[in-house]
């Protein structure tokens, strides 16, 4: 008997079908991969399991008997434990990484009535331990960047006494390192009889875990694929078309650089680095968690500063203050965290595509002040189209898109005007490998700029770069170029 | 501020219609019932000397009102406007009638005190990193007092006898008076008008302007609004000047009409400006702040109060009914929407 | 229905009274509208009362409410004249009789019916000397701004003046806890001042704090009350066992509205009633309670029949109440 | 375990260390400043019996700032609770005035309604997702209405006539004026060991429970403390009932110290409490609601209010000087904490 079975799940959000018809059983002990497009529907799935929404038609199955869980906590309750795609449902801001650690012990009284914050303390740091992983406990929640948000997730859901483990795209900014040791722990949990339903956009976390992987397609599951899988067909069955080798066209990236660091510090301690990037160039630097990426597309985007150092821009001095004085200099940053970095709240003005990706262009495409709705929606279009959103229009919110089709959004937001530097901080969180080729050839086409990506995927870096960096402590190691890239990639795996 | 996953189960059919349309018309709904009513009850109500006496009564809870909107859409709270109002009466009142300027020097210097108190707590705000209701609450404790102080607490009527013994000498501009009790052809009330071209400005400047998108943005996702290059600090201090700017404005009317300067605490001013601007959260089911909504809630406010006068009802019945038509009116637009709570 | 006998429009009845009190609550104004009531069913008026509570903006738009009601009569109840004189012309424009109490809207037409706040003062204050002789140590709670307590207070410095009193302290805080307040407020003043031996409190509310502070500290030997204003639970208030609160002054309320409604029908009915009605207070007491043993404002007007009506403002057809 | 936490951005310096401190405690540093200059100014402050009035004068609006506190927490925020107030003197009055009830009977049926119109307020919030703000501004006025109803306006005393005619014949029970009025071992008024007590159990509440961090965890960010199975909405039902209860202990504290029940709206004790627990973000630079805070805030503030009395200062210097320290404590919390403003 399997552990769940879910039988001919429908959902509908007004003329969306996410689900179709799902139909997808998972046996004790077994890590079952689901992949699909953005807005396959993988979420809604997830969501239907662990009592955010419930489903229009269909029933699940869950040892044997019906399970039809109303609020996450009967989900948990019932042994199935969660871990959602947004990093930001994880923690409270203001109270410490200890205390969400803990947050589902408080909730079901598995923590004393009175707490303490040595308690706290203690039991945050067993799980980590038991996680392998290494977080500041007493930090505020509010300070963590992004990658460790994901892990403190992990580690919560891991403690859990689970008997279905659901992971969403939990390593989508975790890199190699981190990643390789959520695999081990998963294994051991896999070993010790859990079941996982495992989502993922990277063929490395798939290869590495799946036992069955299970390909959604407009919400249906269109195919299965048993070890040994071959991901070449099942990424063709998921996106309806072979994926076009994606190494990067080698270019000649010639001239002046356009944007340069010359002695640069990111901390008073570390050491310095020099870095430069000319027209046309696409440049990925990877590195571990904390390695000071977003760190430095920061302070190169005037929202941080360096601690030491000068940047030249087209030759000229170039010293920001602000995002605002980096954008008028012709400098653009798609953030890391989309949801606290580029989006409005659901409810709120601004919540569009279409307002979503003219909020930066407002004064070049209103030069009276007035807006007219027009232009922002034929640009929205615009975008839409080159970057393959699925979207209802440029009016729907941005709330109602799937997490991958969100970060296109964002990523359309800074394609729709040229630039002289593009900052893109993980970009590819969350969109599927069929997007990502689109995203990359769209970033490659354009030779007016350079680009700068931080990105933990070695795999991605590849893919997209002329030349990938690496970085380590605040410092930028090593650049190499071309076929060298690939080297420095498969080291870090 | 909720985020991604708050999705309800909600499929449209003709239900959902009827409670869409319910969401959006429900205060409307209600003052059309309420209009139709007191005019059975008492014809004298629809008579459009009263219809313009209602709209001149909310004329100065409106134009706060419309302050609040917009600080409410940067996302903060000026807790201060109804003390800067009542500072403003009084500084009005001092400056023609201890200094015995007249009104052109008055309404301009009155202004720019209400632009002043705003930008000082978009200061403390903006700079000092005050959370909103403390720095506007201080504020309010502030000008409560301060506005008593050259005066020793008095009110300021002609003939005041200052501080230091001597006898003011200045009256009320008969022209300042006319900004309150003046009508355009004799039928609509100046601060009517002041009021109309107030929402009419501010309508504009919130939704149909690259400004009042940047200040949506920033009551949004600051963060966000920054990293878009929208200059965030300035457009909080915007807000916070153009309050602070219309709640003098409003002091002004308000001198204008009574003549003269008493002491309060502008707390009730505070209170109908807030209820006004959070009624406009239900008007249309925007479930947000929005100047339409706010004129919207503020003559609702008025209609009910005017009628129940009319009709008698002793003052605390007045409040009592307040209440319980704001709850109606929520429960209506709030509640309705959602198919199961 | 009408009266028998009344110069029209009373002897066909319909006739509509707008009333528009400035103050929002309190015992002074449901004592005033009960009288207001009571004069109008006698005389079988139809009436609209309003309050501006305090606002004075409020009071305006009232004032004008009423005339766009077409009204035949308006009482103005307390206000600024500054405020009102405008309106109130208005409303003698569209050919409504209007009275004011305790605000002097300046106009020949308009009867002034007063409450001398001075002479209030006056009788209480003449009290403290009688009890206390010149020079005795004092203080004061007074707030600044309205308009009864600034007459009620210019005369304790006047007192202060001419009788060589000593004005320790002035305190006072108007809010929605007034006795509360003032007790805490008093406390801290008695302490730092302990050879204060009169407080004089211009309004009832203040004297309950100060009486509050008083028995928190056990001093009602040595610090006594002198009050204006008086209500059942003030009379129940001076007459507990060592009250410190031995002497205030006040007029009837219910009477200031049964004269306001008389004086206002007989301008109605083309009888002006004066330019000026003028109501006399009554000293009242601790002694005065306690040998009578009054216990309510009823008791009270049965003893002091000066506290029961006022002769002001009659006619031959307006019949009486009670 | 490759992640590199290496923060040696903010390597603490001396300066940083005295700004810190500074921040820390502004608020006690004033405090201290202010004991030390009144004493100094007039000996009798420091007395300890007027130490005892500071606190019984300050004891309601700790109480009700606790209140606050709890639904700041949740990320609410109460504005009934002045109203709540006012409406439990008039309720206590009027159960043993008019209903003839003793203390026993009158203390629990007044707690009884505080929590139910607390939890009335969590239905409109919770079930009908009317913003708190708005809900509980509409309870307000509700309330200011309703509380006046039963009595037709008038104020609750021994012999109140009431609507019909009829004169009430109860009067306050003595037992109850104790709780206002009588002092433990002679020196310590009971409405001041009442704070202490809700002071005491509402900070281990917030503080040292589970419950507690999850009354935080909802208001830090609800929907991930519903993902976690928190029960939000009970959390935030539990936040509005205390914040009622306590609100309407405030009230009996009130009533059982004035001995009768007067008309009143409660505003200036909204406003009171609110800016203690406003002031309580700022006390050890929590920069968050707490408990201890907040009580700290309504100490600060009569501390303040009695020394200005004692030294005379007219009653309007008292909202300006109230209002200058405010913003005084707020710059040196915030402002002085970062380096650069
Ligand atoms: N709240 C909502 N309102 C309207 N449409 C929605 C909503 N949530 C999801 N959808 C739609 O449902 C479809 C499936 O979304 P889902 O989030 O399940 O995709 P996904 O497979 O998880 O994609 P991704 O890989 O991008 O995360 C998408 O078309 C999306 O736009
Ligand atoms: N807002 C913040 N407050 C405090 N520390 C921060 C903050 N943001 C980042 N850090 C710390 O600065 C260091 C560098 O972080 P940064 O985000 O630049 O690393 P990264 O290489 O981009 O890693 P990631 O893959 O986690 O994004 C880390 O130790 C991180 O914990
Ligand atoms: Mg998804
Ligand atoms: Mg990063």
């Amino acid at each position: 008997m399997p552990l769940l079975h879910a039988q001919a799940l429908s959902r509908s959000f007004g003329s969306t079908r996410a689900l179709v018809e799902l139909t997808l059983s998972i046996e004790p002990g077994e890590i079952v991969a689901l992949m699909g497009a953005n807005g396959a529907g993988k979420s809604t799935f997830v969501k239907i399991l662990s009592g955010v929404l419930a489903p229009d038609a269909g029933s699940v199955l869950f040892k044997g008997r019906p399970y039809a869980p109303s609020v996450p906590a009967e989900a948990t309750a019932a042994g199935v434990v969660t871990v959602h795609q947004s990093t930001d449902l994880v923690g409270i801001p203001g109270l410490t990484v200890g205390d969400a650690l803990l947050l589902n012990r408080f909730v079901d009284r598995r923590e004393p009535f009175f707490v303490s914050r040595r308690r706290v303390r203690r039991e945050a740091q067993a799980m980590l331990r038991e996680a392998g992983f290494d977080l500041p406990v007493d930090r505020n929640f509010a300070e963590l960047p992004a990658a460790d948000r994901q892990l403190v997730a992990i580690a919560r859901a891991l403690v859990n006494r689970a008997e279905l483990l659901i992971l969403d795209e939990p390593t989508a900014s975790l890199s190699a390192a981190e990643s390789r040791r959520l695999y081990a722990t998963l294994l051991d949990l896999k070993r010790r009889g859990m079941a996982i339903l495992y989502i993922s956009h990277r063929t490395a976390d798939l290869a590495a875990l799946a036992d069955r992987v299970a390909v959604l397609r407009g919400g249906r599951v269109v195919e299965t694929f048993a070890r040994p899988v071959d991901f070449d067909a099942a990424i063709e069955t998921m996106i309806g078309r072979p994926l076009a080798s994606a190494r990067p066209d080698a270019r000649r990236a010639d001239g002046d650089p356009v944007f340069e660091i010359s002695g640069g510090r990111l901390l008073p301690g570390s050491e310095p680095f020099d870095l430069a990037l000319r027209r046309g160039e696409v440049v990925a630097i990877t590195g571990v968690l904390g390695a000071g990426k977003s760190r430095l597309l920061s302070a190169v985007f005037g929202a941080g500063r360096l601690a030491e150092g000068a940047m030249r821009l087209d030759g000229a001095r170039y010293a920001p203050e602000s995002p605002r004085e980096a954008i008028a200099a012709g400098v653009a940053m798609a953030g890391e965290d989309r949801h606290r970095s580029s989006l409005m709240p659901a409810g709120w003005p601004g919540e569009t595509i279409a307002e979503t990706i003219s909020l930066p262009h407002l004064s070049r495409w209103y030069p009276s002040g007035f807006i007219r709705p027009r232009r922002e929606r034929a640009k929205a279009e615009a975008a839409i189209d080159r970057l393959g959103i699925r979207a209802a229009g440029p009016t729907a919110s941005v709330w109602t898109l799937s997490g991958g089709n969100q970060q296109k959004v964002v990523l359309g937001r800074w394609e729709a005007e040229p630039g002289r530097l593009l900052l893109l901080d993980e970009p590819f969180q969350g969109v599927d490998v069929g997007a990502r080729h689109d995203i990359i050839t769209a970033i490659r086409s354009r030779t007016d700029r350079a680009t700068l990506i931080a990105t933990s995927d070695p795999e991605e870096a590849i893919e997209v770069a002329d030349r990938v960096l690496t970085m380590d402590h605040h410092t930028i190691r090593e650049g190499r170029a071309g076929a060298g890239a690939r080297r420095i990639g498969e080291d870090a795996r | 501020m909720t985020t991604a996953h708050d999705d309800t189960a909600s499929r449209p059919g003709a239900g959902e219609h009827l409670r869409e349309f319910l969401r959006a018309g429900a205060v409307f709904i209600l003052l059309f019932a309420m209009v139709v009513g007191f005019t059975a009850a008492q014809p004298a109500f629809i008579n459009i000397n009263n219809l313009m006496s209602i709209l001149q009564a909310v004329s100065v809870v409106a134009i706060l009102g419309a302050g609040v909107t917009v600080t409410l859409a940067v996302g903060g709270f000026d807790l201060s406007i109804g003390a800067v109002a009542a500072s403003s009466v009084m500084a009005a009142s001092y400056v023609m009638i201890v200094w015995g300027l007249g009104a052109f020097a008055t309404i301009p210097l009155v202004l720019l005190l209400g632009a002043a108190i705003g930008f000082v707590n978009a200061f403390l705000i903006v700079r000092l990193k005050v959370p909103d209701l403390l720095a506007t609450l201080s504020m309010m404790f502030l000008l409560t007092g301060l506005q008593l102080i050259p005066t020793a607490g008095r009110s300021i009527s002609p003939g005041l006898i200052l501080p230091d013994g001597t006898t003011a000498t200045g009256a009320y501009d008969p022209l300042f008076l006319l900004v309150g009790r003046s009508s355009l052809f004799g039928i609509v009330p100046l601060p009517v008008v002041i009021m109309g071209v107030v929402a009419v400005l501010l309508f504009v400047l919130t939704e149909r302007t690259r400004i009042g998108r940047l200040l949506f943005a920033t009551g949004g996702n600051e963060l966000a609004t920054r990293l878009a290059g929208g200059p965030t600090d300035r457009l909080k201090t915007l807000a916070y000047v153009i309050s602070g700017t219309l709640a003098s404005l409003g002091g002004i009317v308000v001198a204008a009409r009574v003549g003269r300067g008493d002491v309060s605490s502008g707390a009730s001013l505070l209170m109908d400006s807030v209820a006004a601007a959070l009624i406009g959260f239900a008007v249309l089911g925007l479930r947000r702040p929005n100047v339409f909504g706010t004129i919207v809630g503020a003559v609702f406010v008025g209609v009910l109060l005017n009628g129940l006068t009319m009709l008698n009802a002793p003052y605390y019945a007045q409040d009592f009914v307040k209440g319980a038509v704001l709850v109606g009116a929520l429960a209506l637009t709030y509640g309705v929407a959602r198919g199961r709570a | 229905a009408g009266i028998e006998g009344a110069p029209a429009p009373f002897d066909k009845g319909d006739v509509d009274i707008a009333v528009v009190s400035f103050l929002g609550s309190g015992d002074w104004l449901q004592a005033f509208e009960a009288g207001v009531k009571r004069q109008a069913d006698a005389l079988g008026v139809n009436l609209t009362i309003s309050q501006a509570r305090n606002d004075n903006d409020t009071q305006r738009s009232l004032v004008e409410q009423a005339i766009n009601l077409g009204v035949d009569g308006i009482i103005i109840n307390n206000g600024r004249p500054e405020v009102l004189k405008d309106v109130a012309q208005k409303a003698l424009d569209a050919g409504i009789k209007v009275v004011a109490y305790d605000v002097n809207l300046d106009n020949p037409q308009i009867p002034q019916i007063e409450q001398s706040d001075a002479d209030m003062a006056r009788l209480v204050l003449e009290q403290a000397v009688k009890d206390k002789g010149d020079g005795f140590v004092g203080g004061a709670v007074y707030v600044a701004g309205f308009a009864p307590l600034d007459r009620r207070y210019a005369v304790w410095q006047d007192f202060v003046k001419t009788h060589n009193l000593t004005e320790k302290a002035v305190w006072g805080v108007v809010n929605d806890t007034v006795p509360a307040s003032v007790a805490d407020q008093t406390k801290a003043i008695l302490r730092a001042n302990p050879d204060i031996s009169v407080i004089f409190t211009p309004w009832d509310e203040f004297a309950k704090g100060v009486k509050l502070a008083i028995d928190e500290l056990g001093v009602a030997k040595d610090v006594k009350i002198y009050g204006v204003d008086i209500s059942t639970a003030d009379i129940q208030l001076m007459t507990e066992p060592d009250s410190a609160w031995v002497a205030t002054a006040a007029t009837n309320a219910a009477v200031v509205g049964e004269v306001s409604v008389r004086a206002v029908s007989l301008a109605i009915a083309g009888a002006f009633p004066g330019q000026s009605v003028l109501l006399q207070p009554t000293l009242v007491t601790r002694d005065d309670l306690v040998s009578n043993e009054i216990s309510t404002i009823e008791d009270l007007q049965q003893k002091f029949p000066a506290f029961l009506k006022s002769d002001a403002a009659t006619a031959s057809w307006i019949p009486a109440v009670n």
